[in-house]
């Protein structure tokens, strides 16, 4: 049976995919950051999941202005890395698991939740930096990964009530599958930022301590939040915060916070960081 | 103060992509779209305007993206994720980008962020600034 | 305000459409067929809406195997005929009213449904089959539309449960838009049909026959049929009827049959047309 | 008999075209969908084998299209809807396609539809079909 043990979150900035691809981690603005993800890179290689859920937001690379899917799924074996306007990221293909995907697409259209199914697509800085940040730069990707992209290109975006729904009705999904598989749902993007216009660079830390004191101990307190709150608290664009909300949809409501980190600032952007066991799985391992 | 159409229109300095501006930005987020090939890459940096000349641009449109007035290419319905194509093709970092849209120089927004980013406070609402 | 009036379903099948562009319609095949939709021609004569949301489901022409949207809405000024493999069907451009549109969009994607929005898109015989049967040989169509295209391409559809859903969200919609507009909803596709395999040309008019009752009077009893009933006592393609839940969900539960036509066969298919107006609407006219 | 992976299974004479099967047929219906532009037919009817060279089909997938073995093509993942668009290219109608699938001439196919049809009796479950 699938087991879904964890659910990890983290900011997705493009800068840090750069200063990766670059080899700038060791400069003085960017190794306080690579230092955070250490216990992370530590944390994946002792898990060792065989899939990765990676719910992220693309950010207009895959999608063309043609087509605004609120929720898609990658059903593909395999998803190259995008050409944002500079090359792709020299990262390795990302592997899909095209029978799981197609398990919890049809898992959760049955169950309600109006999917895109996405059998070709590149997939962005939204998907690949994390990716880095968990396993740095190895020549494979250690786990397969099934793409989950979240519209918070044009608004309106799912709400955050809808998002979790959506974490609750993969649960679902992941428990009936029947292959031995150790999952982790991913849920990325936030958290305070702005990139446009003349407010761009807000930053509020406090909105993001209060997010993520609520993400383990009570996200009930977090979906009920208007996407008015994010753009106005946080910057327009921390409204990628929704995404975290269908990982910790996925988790049990009892979770061990293994993990946090939280750094100002990345580019332009606070970064976030958790990870958060089911206490049930810390029991079994 | 005139009733808002919507919630978020009260934030200030901030434009939320909406269907309206999807509308008015279509061809220009279109022609963003195609500058994540580099062969157009190529073609549009040798001849801008012949290369802008293949999509339904308006005239006005046209005239931001010559000016890299970002500001502007946000009010005729550019969207910042597509318009990060044209950004990235000009070499230019995200941070660049965003600094670019507060009338601050590179330096002095590079060092706001240092010093923890743009404070909530009084950025709220349009009512806490000056000129709206 | 905008006033939803009525729904009107029917079948979509293309030999239809080829009948009318190639002046078949007198032909002793066709001819009941047309006489049939007389009645309809004269209804929306009178009636005379602003604007149609017409659901159907996209025969793989918009949507290459890419991409397959579970409900996806056309929000743009106007939409082409598709080219299926003969050239595309010689009637007028359609019409969208991309305000409308988006106004549906934001609504019911508020409302905790998926949709993926589409800013570009050629329409088939799914949706221009309908508006021939309704409208005939006009140089323009008297009304402009809002498409819903519904996956019944690949395996699983949205449930007809979660389709009944979705059109009681697009009555909230059409309640909260503020311009005058008179919205008549349309269900296409269906009745009894199999257009593949060694069973195809597989009819059930007794299926049929309730399934008409049943909408007009105790659309109750539809809304949970799961799809394998449909493909199986109906044949595999009329799983399409579905889409008519949509229309149905729309509309009052307090409905009258204003028409109802029924013909086997067109082509392969069991042709099933049925209007209802919404009792109060009935009451103001 | 052994347990089916779907409900859908049962039904005689029907193929679901579900996940699996799209995984199966993504090349062989991204093929079909290209004739949906005049230039593609020319170039598929002048040589139909060179035009398909260009899609990742396999031997069997080619090999079906070409005797257009529809039921073959079906088992190849093959979506009717997609299918289509071939058929319409061979200047077929839908009725045609479909009788052509089921070993019926196409005079017995049109009059079984004149005759309102193939009956439901014995045709819902496999266990009613003599060869299953
Ligand atoms: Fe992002
Ligand atoms: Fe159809």
């Amino acid at each position: 049976m699938a087991d879904l043990f964890a659910g990890v979150t983290t900011s997705h900035v493009p800068a840090i995919g750069a200063a990766l691809d670059n080899g700038k981690t060791a400069e003085p603005y960017w190794a306080p950051l690579f230092k955070g993800y250490e216990p992370t890179k530590a944390w994946f290689a002792k898990m060792k999941p065989d899939v990765a859920i990676l719910v992220y937001n693309d950010h207009a690379c895959a999608f063309s202005p043609d087509v605004v899917p609120t929720f898609a799924i990658g059903c593909a074996d395999e998803f190259l890395p995008a050409d944002e306007g500079w090359g792709a990221r020299p990262v390795p293909v990302v592997k899909g698991d095209p029978e799981f995907a197609s398990h919890i697409a049809q898992s959760v259209i049955l169950d309600e939740f109006d999917f895109t199914i996405i059998n070709n697509m590149t997939v962005d800085h939204g998907l690949t930096v994390p990716m880095s940040l968990m396993f740095g730069q190895p020549k494979e990707w250690p786990c397969r990964v099934v793409p989950i992209a979240v519209n918070v290109t044009q608004y309106p975006f799912p709400t955050g009530r809808r998002c979790y729904a959506l974490g609750q009705a993969i649960r679902r999904a992941v428990e009936t599958y029947e292959k031995d598989l150790r999952v982790v749902i991913m849920g990325t993007g936030g958290m305070s930022h702005q990139i446009h216009g003349p407010r761009a660079g807000l930053i509020n830390s406090d909105f993001d301590a209060r997010f993520l004191d609520n993400l383990t101990a009570d996200p009930a307190a977090l979906v009920a939040m208007p996407h008015l709150e994010y753009m106005r608290e946080a910057g327009a664009e921390s409204v990628e915060l929704i995404m975290w909300l269908i990982m910790r949809g996925a988790l049990d409501d009892a979770v061990e916070e293994i993990y946090r980190f939280y750094h100002v600032a990345a580019s332009n952007t606070a970064v976030g960081h958790i990870i958060l066991e089911n206490k049930r799985s810390a029991v079994r391992a | 103060m005139s009733q808002l159409k919507h919630d978020y229109d009260d934030i200030p300095g901030t434009t939320v992509f909406d269907a309206d501006l999807s509308r008015k930005g279509y061809h220009l987020n279109t022609f963003f779209f195609t500058l994540m090939k580099q062969e157009n890459r190529d073609v549009f940096k040798a001849d801008q305007t012949a290369y802008m000349s293949r999509f339904r641009l308006t005239e006005e449109q046209r005239a931001a993206v010559l000016a890299r007035d970002w500001n502007e290419m946000i009010r005729l319905g550019g969207n910042i994720f597509f318009m990060l194509k044209l950004s990235f093709s000009d070499g230019m970092s995200v941070q660049q980008l965003a600094g670019a849209m507060t009338g601050m120089t590179a330096q002095q927004y590079a060092q706001m962020l240092l010093d923890g980013g743009r404070s909530i406070e009084g950025n709220r609402s349009k009512s806490e600034w000056a000129n709206g």
